[in-house]
């Protein structure tokens, strides 16, 4: 399941580029994150709860940061599971911040997203719909904390 | 937890959990394996059942909300004159091959004579279309079903 | 002595207190939906309530202004025969009668099909095509909803927590037309696309309400569409300027039943056919 | 029935269909056992990666789990039809998605299935290979590292990435100097699920001395116990294999699926363990039917006669051989379809990729192959402005002539299948057909094909009780298509005895006589040759006693209906099989048993007439011939196809059970159709993404057309049982074929992918 998306945020490279490495604000920013916490410089345990229709779905998430190329790019891994491992969540993750025409960021994201379990053999259709309303989610959460972080 | 049902005439005790299916109460409990499991999901129509009368999924049925409905399965319906003609008219027109379908069919087919006595080939087939069959492609189940149909009429 | 967990509340208000008050509650309606996700493991409700035992959500009420209300519970079989939905409402049977098969038609019910709100589901745009209201109770009392208003995404409505579908209110029935059109892959599958269309003839014209399933998070609708239409019903540029602008106002997704492409491409097509079918029967009246 | 009533050719009921519509018929998910356990298993969440550790610890803490088993606990043995390459379970790797990696024994469903999910698994993941070109690309990742070291039943030629190749060639390439006409093409087609309405399952149960009977959803007793034994290194002699009623096969239970984890599981807890997979895991785990991807070169002279072929494909043949490499063999051997070439050239490639296994599934590579094959003839009668039919007509094969690459045609009664489905359909006036409605465009079209019913090895056994009524015992498994039936009504007929005196014993490796498999049309023919000998032998033995009893020459005797032998011409010198039976029980020469053992003997090819190079199978034959004509609408504003009527003759030498013959056409019929017109199982990345009946959808009784003419012709087989030849696959062979035939008249465009959705057709007719 390949999930993409971008989208224009009002903030220089370098800023937004701060922004999205720092786990704090991407709590904020990701739709239903619960909670986030730093294990180390590189690696992120995140529990993020999920629901698509009647489908509840908490995820117990390690994010793995593999290369940090500052301002413009960053990979990482996630992994994790759902309940009683009910599912296995595995995706590869890419961020591009290119300059965007007056002075911001075009942020882009690719996640090649794999689930098993549960949710990937039912809920797979739902999950792809659902994943997209999540990036745009992410997409509005992040353009409104750095672009009011920049105001003030 | 010790649930009352209504099947085949009969009150049955089981034992239900909150998820528990009819479908796995009347197979795994009360040994009433015609009704069959080919997806679980309400699509195939393996283990169509009666409830109050009208031919509904097993799989979908929660035991829970099943008390003090009117369980018919097949095996209820031997000796339904209506049934019987169907069964008869199955064996004779070649409608059964690997016969995991045929409960399934039978009580949708069952169902469907009840509310409409002499139905055309275009209404039995949209009757059953609730009802997967992979072996027969459908002509000789239909064709089943008239006659059992024509055998009915005075 | 019933299972523990599960409930069958006399009343409505009943049923709201205990889907607020108990945790991981769920509402059972016909089953067709959620008993199918529990199947899968997708849905794990710690409690049920089941609306089965509730009269008020049984049945189609004819109103006093001459619309009908249609209870929760009403199957779809029950629907699909009422011959009084006429009319323009004659979408919303038209709508029930392709749901599935005839078996699933006897469990489903209208308010657990809109409460999951699959967009390609058949009732979102028949309701949306017939401007039928969704009535919503909570534990503090009941609201109504536009149905247009009431998909809002994949699988979401304007239902809150705790908050659960009661019925339907459809607006008294028009001399007209009233048809659903839906292409799936077989029969019984939901619609890779689907148009419903309510046409009301009367002295000064045709009013139409136009609506597309099954290519984006919601039925798909448009002002334009609808008033090009009424306007100018029957003549094919209408037709296809009001497809062109509903395809436009689609978001279709690619899925295992069709590509994205393909509906776009399609929704015109279907637009213009099902157009030139209720003028048919407008004359044929 | 009475005594003087045929019992081949009778339109008889199923010998088994009383509890079939009373319902109490008993498939592998209706057997419960004092003491069973539950069984199930944990899938591979990658498509390829090395097994580093397991931890079971979580999963052994679930109550009520008595076994949890994983690749550790598997010795490093390995099975498979062609190529034994597979364990039981995924063992130092997995190789695709759902795989097998862990399989647990508890004693409810719940607690299994959750335990399953609890084992641990940590993978070392690998590049998955999820098409044929990226496994034949040069740096690909090696699914099978050990492939050479693999035991092979044939040549296959594996390396790397490729399982097998297989090439036959006849006649002379020069004969494409010839061609006035040719057309070249390629095609594609998809993976198709059987969905046999039952999913997979078995039941084994040990006893004290470890010996295990084995229950399980299957098409053949002898290939459970040799894949079980040999994937778990068991002496065949501990194994029962025994079968209930199935529901449904298709190619999916040829082989193995989930017996041998099932069977380990009961040894390792000493219980009767049941495992029965969900519908989703039959889409995962089991099989599938091949997506070829294919060349073809046909060329004609301008009078239509056919000249020369040239066949080229390429085979994802998944994460196991399986039966793969006979479904390339078996598809270049069937590619030239019914017809004389002169020059003929069929040269295939079968890969491994990280996808389940792809398998048996009827048709075995003839309705992929055909769906080339007989588009292009139609694009060559297009060409010269001939009647397609007609076209087939002057080059069809004729009786006499010999098979590509040789192999002897019995029988050949394809010119009367296409004069009778001309004449049903009303072909000369196709053109007239009118549209149902505005708005719709409609075409009529037809295709040929031909499939075999001889290959291997079968038996039969005839037994007479002591009443003189008969005991068949054949080990052919009855899936639905009707064997029991048809088996028994052979031997009654063999013996002139109504039908209800002869029972037939439910295969059973302690007694059954050996048979290869329900698979590839061969029962009837295979099968009943064995039933006809065994039958002979019986009849030898009677005739003894008789002649003794009535003191004449056995040879002036004849068998009587009803179960009576006497001397020919004397109406009242005879004697009842009863008093036969109790002189050999109680007097003279004891119990009366027939017995016949036999292989299909006649070679596949011929080496002087043809080349062929990692040919799977050295001998199959046994012709049957067919012809389809499909009559369909195509809806202009969303491309959809629907089949308003058709035509199947097909030849099957003699009709054992005519009901089960139409049975036969007309479900392959609707599967074809399926084939053709929507079923397609879909990939996202590695994962299936439509492994739910929600989402993979089959034809209802709404998509299938009511008017399905099936029409019988018989050919008689030189030594087929009473003249009979196979029909289990013939009526699904062209379908697809016939169907891109009508619809390329309707709109004037060829379709090389399959299926024909109507996104696919709708584009096509907008060129978009």
């Amino acid at each position: 399941m390949r999930i993409e998306g971008s989208f224009v945020v009002a903030a220089p490279r370098e800023r937004v580029f701060a922004e999205i490495t720092n786990p704090a604000l991407m709590a904020g920013c990701i739709p239903g994150c619960e909670a986030i916490e730093v294990i180390d410089p590189k690696t992120y345990r995140a529990r993020i709860l999920v629901e698509v229709g009647p489908i509840k779905a908490r995820f117990n998430l390690v994010v793995e940061v593999k290369e940090e190329v500052p301002p413009e790019r960053v990979v990482s891994i996630t992994r994790g599971e759902e309940g009683t491992r009910a599912s296995v969540i595995s995706s590869n993750n890419e961020l591009v911040l290119a300059p965007a025409e007056g002075g911001g960021t075009e942020v882009k994201y690719v996640a090649e997203v794999s689930v098993t379990g549960r949710l990937g053999k039912f809920g797979l259709g739902m999950m792809k719909k659902k994943a997209e309303a999540l990036g745009a989610k992410f997409a509005e959460n992040f353009r409104g904390k750095i672009e009011a972080a920049a105001a003030s | 937890m010790t649930l009352a049902l209504s099947i085949n005439g009969r009150i049955r005790q089981v034992q239900a959990g909150l998820s528990d299916t009819l479908l796995t109460v009347l197979r795994d409990q009360l040994l009433l394996t015609a009704a069959k499991r080919g997806c679980n999901q309400g699509v195939c129509g393996a283990c169509t059942v009666l409830i109050d009368g009208r031919p509904q999924r097993a799989c979908l049925s929660l035991a829970a909300n099943c008390e003090g409905a009117a369980i018919t399965t097949l095996e209820g319906l031997q000796r339904d004159a209506s049934m019987a003609r169907l069964q008869k008219a199955f064996a004779a027109t070649g409608a059964v091959q690997c016969g995991f379908c045929t409960p399934g069919v039978l009580v949708s087919a069952h169902a469907l004579l009840s509310h409409n006595a002499d139905p055309r080939t275009d209404e039995i087939r949209a009757g059953l279309s609730g009802n997967l069959c992979r072996c027969s492609g459908y002509r000789k189940i239909v064709d089943a079903v008239a006659e059992a149909a024509k055998e009915a009429k005075p | 002595m019933s299972v523990p967990g599960f409930h069958r509340p006399k009343s409505v208000e009943d049923a709201a207190r205990l889907l607020a008050e108990t945790d991981g509650a769920r509402c059972l309606s016909g089953g067709a939906t959620l008993v199918a996700m529990m199947n899968a493991s997708l849905a794990e409700p710690k409690a049920i309530v089941s609306l089965a035992g509730i009269p008020e959500l049984a049945g189609i009420a004819e109103l006093a202004n001459g619309g009908f209300r249609i209870g929760a519970m009403t199957r779809h079989a029950a629907t699909a025969g009422d011959a009084r939905l006429a009319g323009t409402l004659a979408v919303l049977r038209d709508a029930a009668r392709q749901i599935a098969n005839p078996v699933v038609r006897n469990m489903g019910t209208i308010g657990g099909s809109i409460g999951f709100a699959d967009p390609a589901a058949d009732y979102p745009p028949a309701l949306v095509a017939a401007n039928a209201e969704v009535e919503i109770a909570n534990a503090a009392g009941r609201r109504r909803v536009a149905a247009r208003d009431f998909f809002v995404d994949w699988y979401t409505t304007a239902c809150g927590p705790g908050e659960f579908v009661t019925g339907v209110y459809l607006p008294p029935p028009r001399p007209g037309a009233g048809l659903y059109k839906k292409l799936a892959r077989v029969s019984g599958d939901f619609a890779i696309a689907s148009v419903a269309l309510s046409a009301a003839k009367d002295a000064n014209g045709v009013s139409i309400r136009i609506a597309v399933g099954g290519c984006g998070p919601r039925p798909i609708r448009a002002d334009a569409a609808d008033a090009l239409l009424s306007a100018k019903f029957g003549d094919a540029a209408a037709a296809a300027a009001a497809g062109e602008a509903l395809a436009a106002a689609a978001d279709p997704v690619d899925d295992v039943r069709a590509s994205a492409e393909y509906r776009r491409l399609v929704i015109p097509r279907l637009v213009a056919e099902t157009v030139a079918h209720a003028r048919a029967a407008l004359e044929a009246r | 029935m009475s005594a003087t009533a045929k019992a081949v050719g009778a339109a008889l009921p199923r010998a088994e269909v009383r509890e079939k519509v009373e319902g109490r018929a008993q498939y592998i998910a209706d057997l419960y056992r004092p003491g069973m356990l539950h069984g199930a298993v944990l899938g591979s969440p990658h498509a390829h990666a090395r097994i580093k550790r397991y931890d079971t610890s979580e999963a052994l803490a679930v109550p009520g789990v008595h076994a949890v088993l994983t690749g550790d606990d598997f010795g490093d043995h390995r099975m498979g039809a062609f190529v034994k390459d597979e364990h039981a379970i995924a063992k130092g790797k997995v190789r695709y998605v759902g795989e097998p990696v862990a399989a647990v024994a508890a004693e409810t469903e719940a607690a299994a299935k959750l335990a399953a999910r609890l084992v641990s698994v940590e993978y070392e993941e690998l590049p998955a290979i999820l098409s044929p070109e990226a496994a034949l690309a040069p740096d690909a990742a090696i699914i099978h590292e050990d492939v050479a070291s693999y035991f092979k039943v044939f040549d296959t030629g594996s390396t790397a990435n490729v399982c097998s190749r297989t090439s036959l060639t006849e006649g002379d390439a020069a004969a494409w100097d010839r061609c006035d006409v040719i057309v070249e093409g390629r095609f594609a087609t998809q993976p198709q699920a059987h969905v046999s309405l039952e999913p997979c399952g078995a039941l084994a149960e040990p006893d004290a001395t470890g010996r295990v009977t084995l229950w399980s959803a299957n098409q053949s007793v002898f290939r459970v116990q040799a894949n079980v034994s040999e994937s778990l290194g068991l002496p065949m002699a501990q194994l029962r294999c025994l079968t209930p009623r199935v529901g449904a096969g298709f190619g999916n239970k040829m082989e193995p699926h989930i017996q041998p984890i099932a069977v380990k599981l009961a040894l390792a807890t000493g219980r009767p363990v049941k495992l029965i997979l969900t519908r989703e895991e039959d889409f995962e785990i089991v099989r599938a039917r091949h997506p070829f991807k294919l060349r073809v070169r046909t060329g004609a002279l301008k009078d239509g006669t056919l000249v020369a072929r040239e066949v080229e494909v390429l085979l994802d043949g998944g994460a196991y051989a399986d039966d793969s490499p006979g479904v390339l063999g078996y598809s270049l051997f069937m590619s030239p379809g019914p017809y004389r070439f002169r020059y003929m050239k069929a040269s295939g490639t079968l890969v491994y990729t990280n996808k389940l296994r792809f398998g048996a599934f009827r048709g075995f590579g003839n309705p992929q192959v055909s769906f080339a094959g007989e588009q292009q003839i139609d694009e060559i009668a297009a060409r010269l402005g001939l009647d397609p039919l007609a076209v087939r007509e002057k080059s069809m094969l004729r009786p006499g002539d010999k098979w590509f690459g040789g192999a002897e045609v019995g029988s050949n009664g394809l010119e009367e299948c296409i004069a009778r489905v001309k004449a049903a359909s009303g072909w000369a006036k196709r053109a007239e057909l009118e549209p149902s409605a505005p708005g719709r465009k409609r075409a009529m079209a037809a295709a040929c094909t031909a499939h075999i019913s001889g290959l291997l090895a079968t038996g039969a056994i005839v037994r007479m009780l002591e009443d003189g009524s008969i005991v068949l015992n054949t080990g052919a498994v009855d899936i639905g298509q009707g064997s029991d039936t048809a088996l028994t009504q052979i031997c009654a007929e063999a013996l002139k005895v109504p039908i209800e005196r002869v029972r037939l014993a439910s295969p059973d490796t302690d007694g059954s006589p050996y048979n290869w498999g329900t698979t590839a049309s061969r029962v009837t023919y295979t099968t009943g040759r064995a039933v006809v000998a065994a039958a002979l032998e019986v009849e030898k033995q009677i005739k003894q006693h008789a002649s003794e009893m009535l003191e004449c020459d056995a040879a002036d005797l004849e068998l009587r209906p009803g179960g009576r032998v006497g001397i020919v011409g004397v109406p009242d010198k005879a004697v009842s099989f009863f008093e036969v039976s109790a002189r050999a029980h109680w007097a003279r020469g004891g119990p009366i048993i027939g017995h016949n053992s036999l292989v299909f003997e006649k070679p596949s090819v011929d080496p002087k007439r043809a080349i062929a190079v990692g040919l799977p199978f050295p001998q199959i034959g046994a012709f049957a011939f067919g012809a389809l004509v499909v009559d369909i609408e195509i809806d202009e504003t969303t491309g959809k196809i629907e089949v308003k009527r058709a035509w199947s003759a097909a030849d099957v030498g003699r009709a054992i059970n005519p009901l089960a013959v139409e049975g036969q056409l007309e479900g392959a019929f609707v599967q074809g159709m399926g084939l053709a017109l929507n079923e397609e199982m879909v990939w996202d990345g590695p994962r299936l993404a439509n492994p739910t009946l929600m989402d993979y959808k089959v034809p209802t009784t709404l998509d299938s057309p009511h008017e399905i003419h099936s029409i019988i012709v018989e050919a008689p087989e030189p030594d087929g049982p009473f003249g009979a030849k196979g029909v289990g696959e013939i009526g699904i062979n062209v379908v697809p074929a016939a169907i891109a035939n009508a619809a390329a008249i309707a709109l004037g465009k060829r379709f090389n992918a399959l299926p024909l959705t109507p996104e696919r057709v709708l584009r096509a007719m907008l060129g978009k």
